[in-house]
C-alpha cells in the first residue's frame, strides 16, 4: 500500500495487463511517444514498445473499430479515447458494432475490448470538451460501464475490465487524475460490479460516482457538522447498476439525493431515481432529489462553470430538502 | 477439363438461384425485414473467395449472401437464418444483414455502410501481431467510400502495413443515388492511391479476371508489401432491397449490363474453350436447384428461438451476482 | 380535412416550408432521386430541383456539419437523416456544434436546423437498425426533440420546427409512415411543444410518445372492456419535457405507466419517472411502472423482436400492476 | 514603401507579441483552460488573412488567436474572452479555443479536430445558392486530415463545386503524434487531388508566398471552379499546449525550424528590399506591444457575467410556457 495519483493507478494496471497477456496492447491517440494525454501510459512506450502501446491517428471510428476487430481476432485491446468528447465520433462501432456482435451472431464473436476515456467538466474547457454521457454508454445493452472514483479503483477496473470477455467503457473523470489516494498494487482487484458505501449514514442516501463522490464525501461532512448523518453510496458500475445495494440504502436511510454531473434531463440520476421508484417506493419518506448539471453547454468563465456543475453546497441543500421535505 | 473452371461456374450458379428463390420466398413472407440481393455480382464475391484460402478473414456487407456461400457458409444454415429459425447461423437473431460463420471465418454482414472497414482493420492487426498468414479480404460498395470511416480504415491499414484486401464492389449506384451522384471523383482508385496502397480496377463481370486480380494482389499483400485495393466494376441487375422500385435507373442502362450477366458470360467462355459441355452446366444448374431446395426443407423444419433465451448472449456472464467474477 | 398517410403528413409540409421560404432546402441521402428511402420526400427533386431537395453521398458527419454550416450562413437547411441508426455518425456534429454554437459565441451565431429521422424497431431490420434512442438527443440543452405520433403532427411539427430558430430533431418512428390518420392541410400547427391527452381516463395514465402512442390506446381500449379507464398522453415534445402536464395527469389518476420503446435503463421513461418523483411524488398512489423494450440488440426473427418491445399486453400488464400494487 | 508589405508585419508581430502575453498570462492564471498558441505559424495566417475580403468567412480551429487577430477581431475583445469576462467576445462562454466574432464572419474555434470542416462547406453553399460573393477559408492542421470528417468535407465541397479554400497548416504534429506516425502518405496533397481539387504545397514561413498562392487560389474559386486546396509547411515553435511538456520532437529540428522564423525573414526581407527601416519595424513593435497592453487593461476591467444568465442563449426563446411560439 501507498500513495498515489490515480493516474498511477491506471497507469499501474496498464502495465500489469501489458505484462501479464501478451495480447494485449494499448491503442489511442498520442498513448506512446507523448505518453498520454492525461499521463496514464508514460514510460510503457519505453517498456513495451510501439506495437504494444500504438499512437493511432486522429481517427477515432477508425480507431475504435479497428479495436474491435483486433479484439475479435484474438488480441485484448485497451483503447484509450481522449476523452469523451471525441468519443461521439466512435459511438457508432461501439453502439453498432461492439454492444451488438455476441448476441448478433448467437454468440459466435467476442469482443473483449476495454475502452477508457476521460470525461466530466471542472477544468474550464468549455462546451466542447467537457461532456459527461457515461448515461449514454450506460444505456446500451452489450456494453458495462465503469467509472472509478479512487485511486485503487482507477487501477482495479482495468484489470476487470481487461478480465472480462465483453467490451467494457470505463469513464475516468478528468479531475482525478492529479489527486492521490491509497493504491495497494498487489491487491486483488475488488469486484469492480457492485456500489461501494464509502461513508455510513442514516439520515439520507447520496448516490453518486466517480467525479461526483468527493464533492459528495465534502458534503457529507459539512452536514455531520449540523448533526446530519448522510449515507454515501459509490455506484462504481454504471452498467449494471447494483441495483440490490441502491435499494439497500435507501431501505436504511428512506432519503436520497441523487447526484451526478450529467445535464440532468435523462442523466444518469434519472435511472437511478426511475430504480428506487420500481424497487423501493415504500421506503421512500421523500421525494428523491437530483444534483445534476445545470442544461446549458458548459461555459468557460470559473464562475459560470462552477454554477453549471454540482457542488458540495448544492448537494448540502439537495440534503437538507430532502430532509425538510423541501425539494 | 480442370475442376477449378467448374468450381466457378457452380459457385455462381448457387448464388443465382439462392438468391432467386429468396426474392420469392420474401413475396411469401418467409422472409422479411430488408433483403438486398447479389445478383449481377456474383463473380465478383466467387472470384474474391476463390483466390482466398481457409486462413484469410473475410468481412461484408448488408449484401453478404453470395460471399456467405461462395466461402462455405451452409446455405440450409443460411436460408434458416432469414426464416429466423433456431438452426439459422444466428440462430435467427441476425436475419439476412447479419450473415455470420466464424468457422468459416466468414465475420459478418456488416450493415452499416461503411462499419465493417475499421473491423476488417483490426481483425488484419490481430492476424498480424499475432504471426498468423491470414489475409482480411474487406467487401463494402461504392457509396461506402465516401463514408469518413473508409478514409480513416484506408489511412490506418497503410500506415501499419496490415494485411487487408480492401475489395470496392463498385455497382455504381448506392442506393438511388448514382456514383456521379456521390464521389466527385468517380475513379475510385484514386483514393487509395493518396493513401499510399496499390490500386486497380477491374472488370467485375468477369469471374476470372477477379480471381487473377485478388491472385495477384494476395500475392503482394502475403509479402508483406501492406494492403491493396481492387475496384470491381459490377451491377445490380435487382433493386437495392425489396422496398426498392428502382425508378432511378435507366431501363437501356439495365440491359446493357444485363447483356454482361457474368454467368453467361462465364458459360460462353467454358463452353468455347471446351471446359465444359453443355450437360456440365445443366448438371451444375441441377445441383443448385436441389441444394437451394434442400436448404428451404431445412428452414421450414426449424424451430423458434425459446422466448426465454431472448436475452442470451448479451453478455457472456452474468456480473450482477455478489462473488460474481 | 383529409385521410391521409403518416409519410404524406410529412411530405406535405416540406412541400410547404420548401414554397413559403427560398432558403429552405432537403438535404440527405436518395431525398431527391430516391425520393427518401420512407417516400417523404417523393415528387419533391421533380418540383423543386435537385439545389432546393438536395441528395447527399453516404456521409453522415459531414453533410449533417454542412447543413449546420449552412444554417449559421442564411439557409434553412431540412435534413434527412435516413435512420437514427445511422445518426450515430453525426453525433458529434449535433452534439459538439448545433447544440452548443449559440451560447458558445454568447447568442451570435444562430443554427435554424431541422433534423428528421426515422427510429424504432418492429420490422424485422436487426440489431444495427433498430434503434430508439431519442432519449440521448432529449438530453441535450441546445437541442429540441419532437415526436410524431399521428398524421397531424407529422406534418405540424415539421413546419414548427421549421419556424424555430434553434436546431430540432425530429424522430419519426418508422412504423407510422403507412398509418393513416386526418390531415387537416391548412391548419395552422398546433402548438407541438406541449403533451396532449388522446384518451382521458380516471383510473391511471399512460405517458407514452411516437411509435408507442397506437399501442398504448390499443391497450387502453383492451383495459376499458374490463372497466378500467386509463388517460392517455401523448408527450410529443420529448425536450423540453412538457412537466405541467405529466403532473397534471398523474394528479387526475394517481397512477401512471410509462411507455417507451427505447431499452428501459437510462430511456426517455427514465426521466419521467424522475420528473414525477420530484414534481408529483405525493400524487402517486403506487410506484410507476415503465414498459419499455427488453435490454437486448432487438433480434431479426419476429418472435424474438415482437418479445423485446413494448405490447399492448405488456402494457395492459403493467396497468393492473399499478393498479393492484403489483409492479 | 507600399502600405501592403508592413501591414503583413503588423500583422505578424501583433500575433507573436499578444501570444508570448497569452503565455505568461496563463503562467499567472488569468487565463484557463487550454491554450494554444500559434507563434511560428503566423505567416500561414497572415497570409490567407491578406487575401481575403470581408465578404469571405472564417473557420478556425481551437489554435485561433492569430487567425482572429488578423481578421480584425478586436484584440480587447480576445483578452478579455480568454479572461472571462463580459466584455470577452463570447461573454466569457467560449474561451481560447472558442473565439468568434460574426460581424467579421469570423465563426470561431472549433475544437473537435475536423470538427469545422463540414461547417465551412455549409457556409459556402449558404454563400453559393445565395449568391453572395463569399468564399469560405478554412484552417485546421495536419492531424485533421486523418479524420474521416476530412474525407467527407472535401467530397462534399468538390462534388457540390462549393467557394471554399481549404487551408491546411502542416505543422508536421498532431500533438505528440509526427506527421510520419499518423499518416501513409505524408503528401498532404494526393488526398485532395483524389477528389478533384486542385492542390499545392507552399512555404508556410514565407507570408508573401503565402498570400500569394492563397490569392491564386482564391481567383480560382471566384471564377466558380469549385474548392481549392493548399498546404502550408510550418512549424509550432511552442508546445502543443499549455499542459504540454513537449518532450517528442527534436531540439534540432525545432532549431532549425525557428531559423526560418517567418517574422524574421520577412523583416529581413523588408528591410534587404528597402520596403522598411529599422525604425519602421519598431515602431511596428511598439505599436504591437502598446495594442497588448490595452487589450490586457481592457480584460482586467472586464465584469463577470451574471450567474442568472448561466442559461441565456441556450435557446432563443423558451417554448415551454403554454400560448409560446
Ligand atoms: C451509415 C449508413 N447510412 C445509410 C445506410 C442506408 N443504406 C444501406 S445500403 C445503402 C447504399 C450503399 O451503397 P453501396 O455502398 O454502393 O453498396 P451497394 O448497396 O450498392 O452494394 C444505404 C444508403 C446505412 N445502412 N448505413
Ligand atoms: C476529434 C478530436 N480528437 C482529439 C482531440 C484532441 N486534440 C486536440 S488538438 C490535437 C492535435 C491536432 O493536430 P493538428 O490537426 O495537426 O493541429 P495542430 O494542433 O497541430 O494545429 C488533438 C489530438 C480533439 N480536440 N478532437
Ligand atoms: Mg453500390
Ligand atoms: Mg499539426
Amino acid at each position: 500500500m501507498r500513495r498515489a495519483t490515480y493516474r498511477e493507478g491506471v497507469r499501474t494496471a496498464l502495465r500489469d495487463a501489458l505484462r501479464r497477456d501478451p495480447r494485449v496492447f494499448l491503442l489511442g491517440e498520442d498513448v506512446g511517444r507523448y505518453g498520454g494525454a492525461y499521463a496514464c501510459s508514460a514510460g510503457l512506450l519505453e517498456e513495451f514498445g510501439p506495437e504494444r502501446v500504438r499512437d493511432a491517428p486522429l481517427a477515432e471510428n477508425g480507431f475504435v473499430g479497428a479495436a474491435i476487430g483486433a479484439a475479435m481476432g484474438g488480441l485484448r485491446p485497451i483503447v484509450e479515447i481522449m476523452t469523451v468528447n471525441f468519443a461521439l465520433l466512435a459511438l457508432d462501432q461501439l453502439v453498432n458494432n461492439a454492444a451488438t456482435l455476441r448476441h448478433m451472431t448467437a454468440g459466435q464473436v467476442s469482443v473483449p475490448l476495454v475502452v477508457r476515456m476521460a470525461t466530466g467538466a471542472g477544468r474550464q474547457l468549455g462546451a466542447q470538451h467537457s461532456h459527461s454521457l457515461e448515461n449514454w454508454f450506460a444505456h446500451v445493452p452489450g456494453l458495462r460501464v465503469l467509472a472509478p472514483a479512487t485511486v485503487q479503483d482507477a487501477r482495479d477496473m482495468v484489470l476487470a475490465a481487461f478480465d472480462d470477455p465483453d467490451p467494457v467503457v470505463i469513464v475516468e473523470n478528468q479531475v482525478l487524475y492529479p489527486t492521490e489516494g491509497d493504491l495497494d498494487e498487489d491487491a486483488p482487484p475488488v469486484s469492480p460490479w457492485h456500489a461501494i458505501v464509502r461513508r455510513p449514514g442514516r439520515d439520507a442516501s447520496i448516490i453518486t460516482h466517480g467525479g461526483s463522490l468527493s464533492k459528495s464525501l465534502v458534503a457529507a461532512e459539512l452536514l455531520a457538522k449540523e448533526g446530519i448523518e448522510v449515507e454515501v453510496l459509490d455506484l462504481r458500475c454504471l452498467r449494471p447498476l447494483d441495483v440490490d445495494a441502491i435499494v439497500a440504502t435507501v431501505t436504511r436511510t428512506h432519503r436520497a439525493v441523487l447526484v451526478d454531473e450529467s445535464w440532468k434531463t435523462g442523466g444518469l440520476a434519472a435511472e437511478v431515481c426511475a430504480t428506487l421508484v420500481e424497487r423501493a417506493f415504500y421506503e421512500l419518506d421523500a421525494p428523491v432529489a437530483r444534483v445534476c448539471s445545470v442544461e446549458v453547454p458548459v461555459p468557460y468563465a470559473k464562475h459560470l462553470e462552477d454554477a453549471a456543475l454540482p457542488s458540495p453546497a448544492r448537494i448540502v441543500d439537495a440534503v437538507k430538502g430532502v430532509l425538510h421535505g423541501r425539494i | 477439363m480442370t475442376p477449378e473452371p467448374l468450381e466457378r461456374m457452380r459457385q455462381m450458379v448457387r448464388i443465382r438461384r439462392f438468391e432467386e428463390r429468396c426474392a420469392e420466398l420474401y413475396s411469401q413472407t418467409k422472409i422479411r425485414g430488408f433483403l438486398h440481393l447479389y445478383i449481377g455480382e456474383e463473380a465478383v464475391g466467387v472470384g474474391v473467395m476463390g483466390a482466398l484460402t481457409d486462413d484469410d478473414q473475410i468481412v461484408a456487407t448488408y449484401r453478404e449472401h453470395g460471399h456467405a456461400l461462395a466461402r462455405g457458409v451452409d446455405a440450409g444454415a443460411l436460408m434458416a437464418e432469414m426464416f429466423g429459425r433456431s438452426n439459422g447461423c444466428a440462430r435467427g437473431r441476425g436475419g439476412s444483414m447479419h450473415i455470420a460463420d466464424v468457422s468459416r471465418r466468414f465475420w459478418g454482414g456488416f450493415a452499416i455502410v461503411g462499419g465493417g472497414l475499421p473491423i476488417a482493420v483490426g481483425l488484419a492487426l490481430a492476424d498480424k501481431t499475432l504471426g498468423r498468414a491470414g489475409v482480411t479480404a474487406c467487401f463494402f460498395g461504392d457509396g461506402a467510400t465516401e463514408e469518413g470511416a473508409y478514409h480513416e480504415a484506408l489511412n490506418l491499414a497503410s500506415l501499419w502495413k496490415l494485411p487487408v484486401l480492401f475489395v470496392c464492389e463498385n455497382n455504381q449506384y448506392a442506393m438511388g443515388t448514382a456514383l456521379s451522384a456521390h464521389a466527385a471523383d468517380t475513379e475510385l482508385t484514386h483514393e487509395p492511391r493518396a493513401h499510399g496502397i496499390v490500386a486497380e480496377r477491374v472488370d467485375g463481370m468477369d469471374v476470372v479476371a477477379v480471381e487473377q486480380a485478388a491472385t495477384r494482389a494476395l500475392e503482394a499483400i502475403r509479402r508483406g508489401d501492406g494492403p491493396r485495393f481492387l475496384e470491381f466494376m459490377t451491377y445490380r441487375f435487382r433493386a437495392h432491397s425489396m422496398y426498392d422500385a428502382d425508378k432511378y435507373r435507366d431501363k437501356t442502362e439495365i440491359a446493357r449490363w444485363k447483356a454482361r450477366d457474368p454467368l453467361a458470360l462465364y458459360a460462353e467462355y467454358l463452353l468455347a474453350e471446351g471446359l465444359a459441355a453443355r450437360a456440365d452446366l445443366d448438371a451444375i444448374d441441377a445441383a443448385a436447384m436441389a441444394e437451394v431446395d434442400a436448404a428451404v426443407a431445412f428452414a421450414e423444419q426449424g424451430g423458434l428461438e425459446p422466448i426465454e433465451d431472448l436475452t442470451k448472449d448479451v453478455y457472456t456472464h452474468d456480473v450482477s451476482a455478489r462473488g460474481a467474477p
